[in-house]
């Protein structure tokens, strides 16, 4: 390597320090917590805890002061990248940007200090404001019936085929297989699993659609449900999904919507409308709960007339007092309702992740009804555009788009001729994108499309992004043509390289030994 | 066009030429006429941040909470005190807004903390793996049951009646799907009994709570014994804080020690989001459900942290994974770690102690009151019972008016009263004047 | 440069639009802003606000969205070394660790949301708060009486001197000198000129301290004010402080105490008990609020008994109710006096910078008597700690101490020999600590010191960081005795590189053209 | 140790050997026996965070700050709403704990940020120089008085009595240093009236006010010719968000445009901390007191930022700096550059004239009051003081105990009134119908 290399850090940020983890930073004796006065009379402790039922010795965490702490993930988060750096166009997870006002409201002490078994009228204002997010939700989905338990959409997703199990179950029917597309999201087949049901997959035509017959033929009374995605993982919306519907329902099936992309059709169309018996929502996606790294998000529920019985307990009611819906209603009253015979009961603990509800609503009152469908409208039009741009940028020829269509609010590319004709798989494609301040997109997914690239960008990104990236693809694939080593060694200006994660798994390091 | 996008009206014209077409419905082509909504959805116009702020506040100021009234309100979540700089870390967009990891080399903050994290959990558990978060505490309760099942297969759960009542509901709920039954195992004077119990060849897991619903410590090795004499599961549900200072229950045998995060640097929030935690045994590692974050090296040697193990997961093993769990509590976790890092080795001490001696004034201060006796007198660490002879409904109501939230009604006259170390004495001595004024 | 530099990004957070400004962000159209509705009937403007009294157009402000700003000025942060990054030992500023707790409490509505006209009835919390910083500093100084108005350090010189000035006025003399040490920081000869005095400057003898033979010198009658700092700039208590003070009093004059090196002596000795009659403090050094790159700071003044007629107005007053001195004082209630006849008046306006009050009072109250005893202790301890690091690591025989003896909470070297045998000057070594995570000490201050590095560790730093840093120090001088052409061209790893200074001051741009 | 500190046993034993002494107190040798403090500072002792926490909660629960009433409270600070990104932005650790940009090699983002704020200050005030802040405005105007004086050694000022009473304080108390006079003119009608005034050679600046401390906007263009006929310097402090509306006071020839920052962006925090914005003409920018942030290349001739003109500052020319400020108002001048990008070009406007119709209306609901008269007629912006014939201590009191503020008393029987965008038509009809209620 030249001097230069040698003279540059990696980074003015980096420092001699950086791989020591918060425990390599423990000195015994250092502190960050100092307790509050004992006020009360002290008792020897083994009167109160009989010394075998207590720790022969503390638990190891780490002993550091306040200022390590800061420091130690203060650096540590340096070394993420996040959507508040740049563009970050990740396929199927609705990058959105989260607004600011979001993170001050959840933290008003009168939300974020709210006990969860705090008498209902003591939480009015709580219980209010799930009232009207189901309202609201119930309104986008075209399916009145909401319930805000789960915690997430692999959650809404398990909660949704309980609820198809007691359905059928309270018919006296006993259905044993669920159909999912060949395209569908892992979560899909992983729930009908887990609900104990048998998967059967359903294939896709050329043009990216269901393939019909192949549903027809697989379309029995012992099937349960059919979950669908729908714009589907390679972001196209299913034209024939009335007779989808009305084939499912022809066998006595529920129709299951998976939300994850409901950010395409928000006041557009509506899954009811579409003939959906259930649909879940991902409240860190569509509706822009921050991801965190991985959560919190929530998966709230809406259902039709004929699910509702069965919907978790308790339920988020309105007595009314004369105030007509979605107004304020003077003297509504807001109550948690257990009376449900038929529910399949609870998903978890508590009434769900309240403080996603309070960004999500927060959200919907800041967008409104003509914002909503603003925001489905600009997803699609940002993801059209970026595909033109794409293809001005002749990045297609290396990367074709899977179905020659209009796209909603993603589309899928296929690396394979790249692969063939430049040697540089998707996966480097990815790697070099980190090099230039750029998520990459969904890599590998869906599965059904060889190398395959999922780009969604959002409606919040501005054209000047798209723009950029468009441009970038296109020298990485000019500097690919030159020399395919760059992309395959890359990526170089991250604070670490490529990660040995085959060898992470063979001999699995799951924590510090101390 | 909205604030938080930025489509003008040069862009508009610019982009759709780009695409090729005359407007943004003819991007809508695939979607049927009839299924289109013709109308505006019937939701409200936007508004500006400053009224959604105040729609916001109005919303909490008809909440009572924690920061209202003397609130000795627990039974599972807990109003503690979270330190600033929890707030000030986890608020910090680098960790508020990326995705889950699914790209190590720009994701290594993240990913250590999570090592980080599942090393203080390993700790606190007494058990050698953790996951990285799974929902909260009662669904941890359900993955747990799942975990049983796919590893012995057997049909049955045998359930204290001291895990809490949420997580007895989840499972059951859940169960439903793998049609198992779940039996639940009543207390005597507080504690696990399982007399009476026959612990046969169809039970895939025992599941316990320590300290219980009831805030009793209880006394886990017979109970560990008798289950695994039965070849089954020891699944065990435990407060975190409290593990501060009792014995790690994986150092008593049990194989798999969940639980509900929020006592650690999480706020109450309603009831969530909080985060679950899940440590298993060695044996069980293979079956654990979600993200587990890995050490591994780079090209250039440079230690460095991924997802590992996932070959249990959704993503990659599909209707095989061991669980469909994806989005998790991350977030949150990174809170919980960090609070553990504040609190450290010896606060974490100082701090159960500190509750264990509040906790036993209270009990004493309570006990003392005629007209109210304690529910049970196992040894607690920041939670008890307590029955109340008399008019119960008017004992709360005078508590209420006082400003004091007396605990958490769990019968017609029993209340569930937790101490959190922003309860002071004060605040004790008031909850006993009061109650005792209302008796008297 | 070899093609590993080629492909590595300066960093994976650069972007190709890293340079553009926020103006260059603008387009036509957009917005972050949505105004709340006009809810009273609209009248014409013109008959409210006459057009020839208005704008022809509107101020050409950015035009942007809200993910915009936000990844904008995100970026923009990430440009920034910070003291939650790394290292930051930058002498005479006190970069120590800024609480977390304290921009929670100042964040409290009652606080932030608090009007500074709301009648004093109705802001009795903050009054008693900033009475209680009052005695609290008071009784830290030595010097009972308080003012909390000026905002910085600068602002306490002015109102010390003018304090000074009225002092003498009151008694009749008009005197027309004040006396400086060479050392002195920029801010006290500055601030004597703006208080229309003449700057006379002391030396400063073979040990570092004030050469009292030159001080007995000139120390006339003519003479207002000895302004000194103690310990000095060069990081040295003066032992003889007390013959000091009896020379300035001897001739009329006052003695004036600069703050800023407070965070060595707390607890262990008062500028009121060396004999000073006014002393200032930096509330954004030793009491711990954040610097905000240049502010917001607080320069509160104490002042002794002669002195406490003349200070600003108005001045937080507590009316006893019975309560002792600094306790809760059952019904005492805390006013702001006006009724000051020699007041020298005015400094700012309102009461001064509240919310640093809120986070140095927070800070007092964390450590209480013993915690501020020991900042100082561990600020002297780091000190010297690390000057005998730096002597271990033979790192003195390049930059020798200025001064050969125990050090107060900094010290200083001088890079003169380094400059000589090295060819590297103190400018060089400072930009290659960059490269490597570590703010450089403050540079060529103290004057009177060649090539000076004025070293502040603070209180808050490990000993490892301490560790770390001498021996970094030691590899710089080993990488330039090999090639020094590598510390003269550093910084490497930093956003930008050595800038044209001098080339900005001859034709400044200090505003973009639109 | 305390949790900021983090020197353990072992350490302070190593760390002595190392420097070669017994003790600490060792170190402080050169501290004369007799000025030791002998005992512990007569404080308390020191507290938990949490303690610290509910300490500090409750000092600001005995205020009544703007959440806690209605509040026409104005006269130099206002009651904005700050949007959340200006929070979450400037408490970013990279803004909020770096000094004064002394490295521009790593302090790029604060740099720019200057530079930016400076281009959006020279905009609104119509002049080409900006600084990157001051203290306050107050002290903008002393400081603005200070450069005339060195730009001509002049021994005047004239100020009208329309700049806010603490600017003409604090320029009072600073003229004493410069041995100068300060003359306040009266207001006529509410506006400045120079007719009676003169304004001869040794005048060195005449100080204006816009919109004056009445509210009044004030008719510039005369009074600036009067003064620069007499080669006097025009210094106006002029109020940001009004000037989304009106006027550059630059295009009317003014030669220093100053004023107080708080309303962009900043809190009231009961006074502090702000920032004073100090705009000047070409001619004088070698005069500017503080920072200035300019812009420049680097050795590759990448664009960047250092600070520049220095050789006006204290660090560099000492007792011949043209000022002594060092520590200024980064910060919350960054708060003020977002808080400017967040509005726009579009929303300045817009949310002038929302408060100038909101003023409008007040102003006429209160004059169509009996017992309540306009001081005076001039056009406002968001501001104007009312004039109340009847019991004014029971008008008031009666407010407050409605939960209004009806603003801030200029005189015994006088009112200034304030509205910020976050009084709604409701505030103002009920501070309206209660003080009709309280004279009648
Ligand atoms: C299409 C689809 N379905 C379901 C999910 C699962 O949602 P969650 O991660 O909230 O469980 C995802 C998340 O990536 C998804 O993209
Ligand atoms: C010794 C000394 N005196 C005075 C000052 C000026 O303080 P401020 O920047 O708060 O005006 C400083 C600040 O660096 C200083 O170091």
């Amino acid at each position: 390597m030249s001097t230069t290399t040698q003279r540059r850090a990696r980074s003015f940020i980096e420092a001699a320090d950086d791989e020591l983890t918060i425990f390599d930073r423990s000195r015994p004796g250092r502190r960050a917590f100092v307790a509050p006065a004992l006020d009360v009379p002290e008792r020897p402790l083994d009167e109160l805890i009989p010394a075998p039922l207590r720790r022969p010795e503390p638990a190891r965490l780490p002993e550091v002061s306040e200022p390590e702490i800061v420091r130690h993930y203060n650096r540590l988060s340096k070394r993420n990248f996040d959507l508040d750096t740049g563009f970050y166009p990740l396929g199927s997870c609705t990058m959105k940007h989260n607004p600011k006002l979001h993170e001050r409201v959840a933290a008003l002490p009168g939300h974020a200090r709210l006990h969860p078994l705090q008498r209902v009228e003591a939480a009015q204002g709580a219980l209010e404001l799930m009232w009207r997010l189901q309202h609201a939700l119930g309104e986008i989905s075209g399916l009145p019936h909401v319930s805000l338990q789960p915690s997430a959409g692999s959650h809404g997703e398990l909660a949704g085929v309980l609820l198809t199990r007691a359905y059928h179950e309270d018919r006296g029917e006993h259905r044993t297989k669920i159909l999912t597309p060949d395209t569908a999201h892992g979560t899909n087949p992983a729930t009908v699993t887990m609900a104990g049901y048998e998967l059967v997959k359903i294939g896709t035509d050329a043009y990216g659609n269901v393939d019909i017959d192949d549903l027809r033929a697989k379309a029995s009374d012992d099937v349960a449900c059919l979950m669908l995605t729908n714009p589907s993982t390679l972001g196209l919306f299913e034209p024939q999904i009335e007779e989808i519907a009305q084939i499912v329902h022809s066998v006595g099936a529920t129709l299951y919507y998976d939300g994850a992309n409901l950010n395409a059709i928000m006041g557009i169309c509506r899954p009811g409308d579409m003939g959906f018996d259930i649909v879940h929502f991902n409240l860190h996606k569509s509706f822009t709960q921050p991801h965190g790294g991985g959560g919190p998000g929530a998966g709230p529920i809406a259902v039709s007339e004929r699910i509702e019985p069965f919907l978790p307990r308790p339920q988020v009611i309105r007595r009314s007092g004369g105030g007509e819906a979605g107004g304020a209603g003077a003297a509504d009253s807001y109550a948690l309702d257990y009376e449900r015979p038929k529910s399949i009961g609870r998903l978890r603990g508590f009434q769900g992740n309240y403080g996603v509800f309070v960004r999500s609503y927060a959200y919907i009152c800041s967008l409104g009804a003509p914002g909503l469908r603003e925001v489905s409208e600009v997803a699609v039009l940002n993801a059209n555009y970026l595909l033109a741009r794409l293809r001005e940028e002749r990045v297609l020829e290396y990367l074709p788009a899977a179905y020659e269509r209009l796209c909603m609010h993603e589309f899928v590319l296929s690396g394979a001729p790249m692969k063939r004709d430049l040697g540089i798989r998707t996966l480097d494609l990815a790697k070099r994108l980190l090099d230039h301040g750029v998520h990459p997109p969904t890599v590998y997914f869906p599965l059904i499309v060889d190398e395959a690239l999922l780009i969604e960008p959002t409606e919040t990104e501005t054209r000047e992004t798209l723009d950029r990236f468009a441009t970038l693809m296109a020298e990485i694939l000019r500097e690919a043509a030159e020399d395919p080593e760059i992309a395959r060694g890359a990526p170089y200006a991250t604070p670490v390289r490529r990660l040995d994660e085959a060898g992470a798994a063979r001999r699995p390091v799951v924590r510090q030994e101390l | 066009m909205s604030r938080y996008t930025s489509v003008t009206e040069d862009d508009l014209r610019e982009m759709l030429a780009t695409i090729g077409v005359a407007s943004v419905d003819e991007l809508f082509a695939d979607v049927p006429a009839a299924i289109r909504l013709e109308r505006p959805l019937a939701l409200a116009e936007g508004l500006s941040e400053q009224e959604v702020y105040e729609q916001l506040q109005a919303l909490a100021s008809r909440n009572v909470s924690a920061a209202d009234e003397i609130s000795f309100l627990g039974a599972g979540m807990y109003d503690s005190y979270v330190p600033a700089l929890v707030d000030s870390i986890i608020t910090r967009s680098e960790f508020l807004t990326p995705y889950t990891p699914y790209q190590p080399e720009v994701s290594q903050g993240g990913l250590q903390a999570m090592f980080e994290y599942q090393t203080a959990i390993s700790e606190l558990t007494g058990l050698p793996v953790s996951n990285a978060s799974v929902y909260e505490g009662p669904s941890a309760v359900a993955a747990a049951g799942y975990l049983a099942t796919l590893h012995n297969g057997r049909r049955r759960f045998v359930v204290s009646a001291g895990v809490h009542p949420h997580a007895i509901e989840t499972l059951t709920t859940l169960a439903r799907g793998w049609e198992m039954d779940v039996e639940v195992v009543e207390l005597v004077e507080g504690a696990t009994d399982l007399s009476g119990v026959e612990l046969g060849e169809d039970v895939s897991a025992l599941i316990l709570a320590q300290p219980n619903f009831l805030g009793a410590v209880e006394r886990l090795d017979p109970l560990v014994q008798a289950a695994h004499d039965a070849g089954a599961l020891v699944i065990c549900s435990a407060d975190p804080i409290s593990l501060g200072l009792l014995q790690a229950p994986g150092a008593q045998g049990v194989d798999i020690v969940v639980g509900e995060g929020q006592t650690l640097g999480n706020r109450l929030d309603f009831g969530g989001p909080s985060f679950g935690f899940f440590a298993v045994t060695e044996a069980l590692v293979r079956r654990v459900p979600g993200r587990i974050a890995g050490q591994t090296h780079d090209l250039d040697g440079r230690l460095g942290y991924v997802l590992t193990l996932q070959t249990r997961e959704q993503h990659i093993r599909r209707e095989k994974a061991t669980s469909n769990i994806c989005t998790a509590q991350a977030l949150n976790a990174l809170a919980g770690i960090v609070y553990l890092s504040w609190l450290g080795r010896r606060g974490m001490v100082e701090l159960a102690e500190l509750l264990v001696q509040r906790t036993a004034y209270a009990r004493a201060r309570l006990d003392a009151i005629t007209g109210v006796a304690l529910s049970h007198n196992q040894p607690v660490v920041r939670e008890f019972p307590i029955r109340i002879f008399g008019d119960v409904d008017a004992t709360i109501a005078h508590c209420l008016a006082n400003g004091i939230n007396p605990g958490y009604r769990i019968s017609d006259n029993e209340l569930l009263v937790a101490i959190t170390e922003r309860r002071t004495r004060a605040d004790i001595d008031r909850l006993a004047d009061t109650i005792e004024e209302a008796l008297n």
